[in-house]
């Protein structure tokens, strides 16, 4: 090969390569890039320790809970902010599914973060939220789950283990067939 | 001659040393004078007692998880205050800047980081660039090397014996107002000296 | 509005088709380019020489290197200058063009910085203390050459070749360094 | 107005892709009246482009909602003079914007074409005339400005409240029309090369329009980074965005070009490089208005999300591969002259700047694709963000300085090592004793102490070097040193242009030394009538002011600054809150001097009327913001054209041609 053919080959394999990478990442995002904010992946997504990290969360009626002594339990952590329309938008569907599971051992808590108290208390009045909420004010809760968009969701199953993680809002269906689905380990863990 | 052609190539040789010895010292040394003088009073949170200028070092090198492309030193959103507040905490408690980043990585995946460790697959981050620009001046060097040719001697002088040339070369001396080109401009190269 | 774009779209058909409902077609346009790139070689060989001189001024570049190196450009200015003639059809706007090259050589002895000495006569390409020649202390003696003393007392005048030069397209956008 | 705005898109379409095929068809035809009509074609495209950008201004000013960009970046409230930044605040408006500068600089640049490209000026024409067809489809098709809404709303949606700044009026069209001028010289070296001209016609063309494109990127450069520093509110001026990547990478691969293309014009060698080069800094240049236009990497410069990114892909993928095509066809009539004399000359002085500013390209092009790589290999996106760039560029732009140091002190061809050593024996000493005094105030830092005394070389050397050149020309004409000078950089404008540049490059490294390495920060909240000591400045917080505005609440803090004890000045940030955008943009208040800045800006306003505020010196700063105006006089003064000189009458060398008699008289003196 001469000169040129070094030069030829040394000029396309790198811009072809480059072409063929920038070609990839166009037909992954379907050729519409992510824009402002990261939350372009929604749904459920990559649980990154299944240990729980546990909190005492001061609730709006000055209770003190306390994460661990759910243990039992299948706990739903739900964080939360008032402005933000879908939050917003699945409450009515969280606090009805709540109303459901009564009695079985299911518990949701609400985490708001990045809001204010008066706003919290006013949307918690709105909805008529069942289950305990609290303000993470200093978002230590939130910087310890790696929360990094609301409405954010973790499944926390009876053994005390993380199982799934979801961004963005949710439908009473898919929240339910959670529920069901941990309940029946919990109950087939508990006969066996 | 030898002498001359030898220190010819120093200075390039000491350019290409001095960056390629600086490029491995930074990378060796990561964030070296990126701290700030440390004798300044703090006025962060009154939590304990930490570094206010190492604090402010680890802001630069946590991505915002909430914001395209801004570290938590730069984004003005709630979060990156918060995360700014949790590195001073941390080193409140003694933790060292290789473990809050640790801390957060743990949490919020290495993707918060602002450069990845130079470790495992990551390391190809480092050293591709590296070995590429280090490959790419080596050559770019040995091809000039190998343009240079003693060749204007040679052509001066085949130029010279060219009679017909004579009459142009009267022009252009004419131009620029040599009355005898033989000793204003030297009819032949003068003899390198030698170095000094 | 769509009248006005309509007329807009119409005047650009006209302009566009003109030429070929012309009577006279346009004559051939095409100029000599390795001609011209032969003159922007010439001229970029001066701005070497003017280059070098500096050089030499300045002290980067002994007296040896210098002459050697101004005998090269002397040679290859030569050579070009042959090669244009060799190629050349004849064309009064291209021997303008030689013209002005020539009388920009020549007035080159540049901006006034070359002299002569005042003892025999020799141009002076340096500003050492002596003329290399006769010996003769320059700082006191030399006189600087015609070029640059018409320069300084302005018998030039208004270039009168410029504006000619512009009209043959030659005016390059600049000829410069960095 | 926006049917005949939409009309002149159309008919400008038209008239580029005529001008396009003609052109080229007509060349290769022998044509000439088929030139010439297109041609003229190519030069109705900016009566036509005029025309569509006058209707879009007057819409936005009129408001004219209907429209559906009008609508979406503005809205009553907003000044009208915003209509300027308004205009490119989005995809369909900034790609008008560059084809209406395309279309201006391809007309000025046929015009103006030196006599050597005259022969392949059609194909040179045909090259731009694809570029503005390009864009003129895009927004034709697919994002046309003019798009009317089904409905008309009663208020727009406002512009970006970050865009609302005087930077934003120069920072964004001087990147764009920078990054579209790179494709002018590419044009007349792929014309020559078409045309079947391979040696260096195009020169002089490429090389004008190459440093115009450059300093318009630098330009935009300097006005981005001061935009960030005034209105980001974090008191940076620069942090490796993408989008500033992708301007920062035409601009390195230019900067390389109009070095190296010097070396083709003075030695006639480098020819190939500088065809390379031109092809990599057009690829670059491309590459950038993917990103900006629809890329696949997040940024703060993601304004509007865009559709875009395919079609400036394909556009990007042709862009790269044509010309290279085209290279490596003429590949075997490209060689060089000449060889290379020496490895102690300017010319290897400029081919080693080359490479360091390649690679500074490449350390930088990794960086951008790197969180797709890590996705595609690793599996997991990583962002590489200020601190890898900082640790990787900073030493090669370290090497870089150290170069521009030297390498004008290079003669050209050949230096002896005897000269450099002469030259450099001043500035070397600068460079030790700046170390000196700066170890003895306590300064160790190395890579500071590194900076400050490659600066004080580059600076003495420079110096030094116009100290010399104004001496002996003083002696030649007997002038005094005043007029010496002003005679020795007027008779040599590029040399000494370049040289100013170069010096304003100093004093932009000045501000990144000082502001990376000696920078004060402290983020506190305060409440009215606390104060916080940050060195000897005290700074006290008086209280906030709040005032609605139709659409934005704007907030104003005072504080009051005491010096050494002793009161100094007031200084009033401001933070204007833009409830429909749910976001507040910072006016910082600055105190800057030539030492340093103090720099405050407010983070948070809290309803018990306490302020979260950041404050910050900077040292040195001040350099960087003075150095745009110097590095734009310098280019001016190395484009200004030289006038032909007055000609000597020397009437036995106007006969011509033909062997002359000897002369024996007396020459021209």
């Amino acid at each position: 090969m001469g000169k040129r053919g070094w030069i030829l080959l040394g000029t396309a394999v790198p811009v072809l390569a480059l072409l063929a990478l920038l070609t990839w990442a166009s037909v992954k995002s379907g050729g519409v890039p992510g824009g402002f904010g990261v939350n372009t992946e929604f749904g459920q997504v990559e649980v990154l320790s299944d240990t729980p990290r546990d909190f005492s969360l001061e609730t709006l009626d000055s209770e003190q809970l306390v994460l661990s002594q759910l243990r039992g339990k299948v706990v739903m952590l739900d964080f939360w902010s008032s402005w933000c329309p879908p939050c917003r938008a699945e409450a009515p569907v969280l606090s009805q599914v709540y109303a459901e599971y009564d009695g079985k051992s299911v518990e949701f808590i609400g985490i708001s973060i990045w809001d204010r108290k008066d706003a919290v208390l006013s949307h918690v009045d709105e909805y008529s939220v069942p289950y305990p909420n609290g303000i993470d004010g200093d978002g230590r809760i939130a910087i310890d789950y790696g929360v990094t968009g609301i409405p954010e969701k973790f499944f926390i199953d009876s053994d005390g283990r993380v199982v799934k993680r979801f961004v963005g809002p949710m439908n009473a269906g898919r929240l339910r067939s959670i529920l069901d689905e941990l309940l029946a380990d919990h109950a087939k863990g508990a006969s066996g | 001659m030898l002498n001359a052609r030898r220190s010819s190539i120093f200075p390039v040789a000491l350019a290409t040393a001095f960056a390629a010895v600086t490029l491995l010292a930074l990378v060796a040394f990561p964030s070296t004078g990126f701290a700030q003088d440390g004798s300044l009073p703090s006025s962060g949170p009154p939590t304990g007692s930490y570094n206010e200028d190492e604090a402010q070092g680890i802001d630069r090198m946590l991505m915002c998880p909430v914001c395209p492309a801004e570290s938590i030193d730069q984004a003005q959103v709630e979060l990156a205050r918060q995360m700014q507040q949790k590195v001073r905490e941390l080193l409140a408690e003694g933790y060292t800047r290789q473990e809050v980043l640790d801390y957060f990585e743990e949490r919020y995946g290495p993707k918060v980081l602002a450069a990845p460790p130079k470790t495992g697959a990551h390391i190809w981050a480092w050293v591709l660039p590296i070995g590429s620009v280090l490959l790419g001046t080596g050559a770019g060097l040995v091809i000039l090397r190998s343009m240079k040719r003693p060749s204007a001697a040679r052509q001066t002088v085949q130029e010279q014996g060219d009679e017909d040339l004579q009459p142009y070369l009267e022009e252009v001396d004419r131009g620029l107002a040599f009355d005898d080109p033989a000793t204003a401009a030297g009819s032949s190269p003068p003899p390198e000296e030698p170095n000094g | 509005m769509l009248v006005v774009a309509g007329m807009l779209a119409l005047l650009c058909a006209i302009a566009v088709l003109h030429p070929f409902l012309r009577r006279d077609p346009p004559g051939d346009a095409e100029t000599d380019s390795d001609n011209a790139a032969g003159y922007a070689e010439l001229e970029s060989m001066l701005d070497s020489i003017q280059t070098l001189q500096l050089e030499h001024q300045i002290g980067n570049i002994p007296e040896d290197t210098f002459r050697e190196h101004l005998q090269t450009y002397r040679l290859e200015a030569a050579s070009l200058l042959r090669r244009i003639d060799e190629s050349r059809v004849p064309d009064p706007e291209q021997d303008l063009e030689r013209q002005v090259l020539l009388a920009r050589l020549a007035s080159n002895g540049v901006n006034g910085t070359w002299l002569v000495c005042a003892g025999c006569g020799e141009q002076l390409m340096g500003h050492g203390e002596a003329c290399p020649v006769c010996g003769q202390s320059q700082s006191t003696t030399a006189r600087r050459t015609e070029g640059a003393r018409r320069v300084e007392e302005g018998e030039g005048g208004e270039d009168p070749l410029a504006g000619l030069r512009r009209e043959a397209g030659t005016t390059p956008l600049d000829d410069s360094e960095e | 107005m926006a049917d005949l705005g939409a009309m002149c898109v159309w008919i400008a379409l038209a008239l580029a892709s005529y001008g396009a095929v003609g052109s080229v068809l007509g060349k290769m035809r022998g044509s000439s009246e088929l030139v010439v009509s297109a041609q003229r074609a190519s030069h109705l495209t900016v009566l036509a482009l005029t025309v569509a950008t006058l209707s879009l201004v007057t819409l936005f000013i009129n408001r004219d909602f209907e429209v559906a960009y009008v609508a979406a970046h503005s809205d009553i409230a907003m000044e009208d003079y915003f209509t300027w930044v308004a205009f490119y605040a989005g995809n369909e408006g900034s790609l008008l914007y560059i084809a209406f500068v395309l279309s201006i600089m391809a007309a000025v640049a046929v015009w103006r074409a030196p006599a050597a490209t005259q022969e392949t000026l059609p194909y040179t024409n045909g090259v731009l005339m694809v570029v503005l067809t390009f864009f003129l489809a895009v927004i034709g098709f697919m994002a046309n400005p003019f798009d009317k809404l089904p409905f008309i709303p009663l208020d727009g949606e406002g512009i970006n409240p970050l865009l609302t700044h005087f930077g934003m009026f120069f920072h964004p069209p001087a990147l764009m029309a920078g990054l579209i001028a790179a494709s002018i010289p590419l044009a007349f070296v792929l014309g020559s090369l078409v045309g079947g001209k391979t040696s260096d016609q195009w020169l002089d063309a490429a090389r004008v329009w190459g440093i115009i494109s450059w300093a318009l990127l630098a330009c935009g450069l300097l006005l981005g980074s001061w935009w960030a520093y005034t209105i980001l509110g974090w008191g940076g001026y620069w942090f490796w965005d993408p989008v500033e990547n992708a301007a920062l990478m035409p601009w390195l691969g230019l900067t390389a070009f109009i070095h190296s293309v010097m070396v083709q014009k003075r030695r006639g060698m480098f020819r190939m490089w500088n065809i390379v080069l031109i092809n990599v800094a057009f690829g670059l240049a491309l590459y950038g208005m993917f990103m900006n236009r629809g890329g696949s990497v997040p940024s703060v410069h993601s304004f509007g999300e865009s559709t875009l990114g395919w079609i400036f892909l394909l556009f990007l993928a042709v862009g790269v591969i044509v010309p290279f095509a085209v290279f490596f066809w003429r590949y075997n009539k490209l060689k060089s002259d000449r060889d290379l004399d020496s490895m102690l000359s300017r010319e290897a002085a400029f081919l080693i700047n080359n490479l360091l500013l390649l690679a500074i390209a490449f350390v930088t092009l990794w960086g951008t694709v790197y969180p797709l790589l890590s996705q595609l290999f690793i599996g997991e996106e990583i962002t590489l963000a200020r601190p890898f760039y900082d640790q990787m560029n900073g030493p090669i732009f370290l090497a870089l300085i150290f170069l521009m140091g030297v390498g004008p002190l290079l003669p050209w061809r050949q230096a002896t090592w005897a000269a450099v050593r002469r030259s450099l024996l001043v500035p070397s000493i600068a460079a030790v004793a700046v170390i000196v005094v700066l170890m003895t105030v306590g300064i160790w830092k190395p890579y500071a102490l590194a900076g400050f005394a490659l600066a004080a070389m580059v600076t003495t050397g420079v110096l030094q070097d116009w100290a010399r050149g104004a001496g002996s020309t003083a002696k030649a004409r007997g002038e005094n040193y005043a007029a010496a000078f002003v005679h020795l950089v007027w008779g040599n404008r590029p040399r000494y242009g370049g040289y100013i540049v170069h010096l304003a490059v100093v004093m932009v490294a000045l501000g990144v030394v000082g502001t990376s390495f000696f920078n004060i920060q402290r983020d506190v909240a305060l409440a009215p009538g606390e104060s916080v000591t940050v060195r000897d400045y005290e700074v006290r917080y008086l209280g906030t002011t709040e005032e609605f505005k139709g659409n934005r609440t704007e907030y104003l803090s005072r504080f009051e600054v005491h010096k050494n004890g002793e009161f100094a000045y007031l200084m009033e940030p401001g933070r204007h809150f833009y409830p429909s955008f749910n976001m507040a943009s910072t006016r910082a208040a600055i105190h800057s001097t030539p030492v340093e800045d103090l720099y405050l800006v407010t983070s948070e306003n809290m309803a018990d009327g306490s302020v979260g505020v950041r404050i910050l010196v900077n040292p040195l700063i001040w350099w960087m913001w003075v150095a745009g105006p110097v590095m734009v006089a310098g280019t001016l003064i190395a484009l200004w054209p030289q006038p032909a000189r007055i000609p000597v009458r020397a009437p036995s060398l106007l006969t011509v041609p033909g062997p002359r008699p000897q002369t024996t008289g007396p020459g021209p003196a």
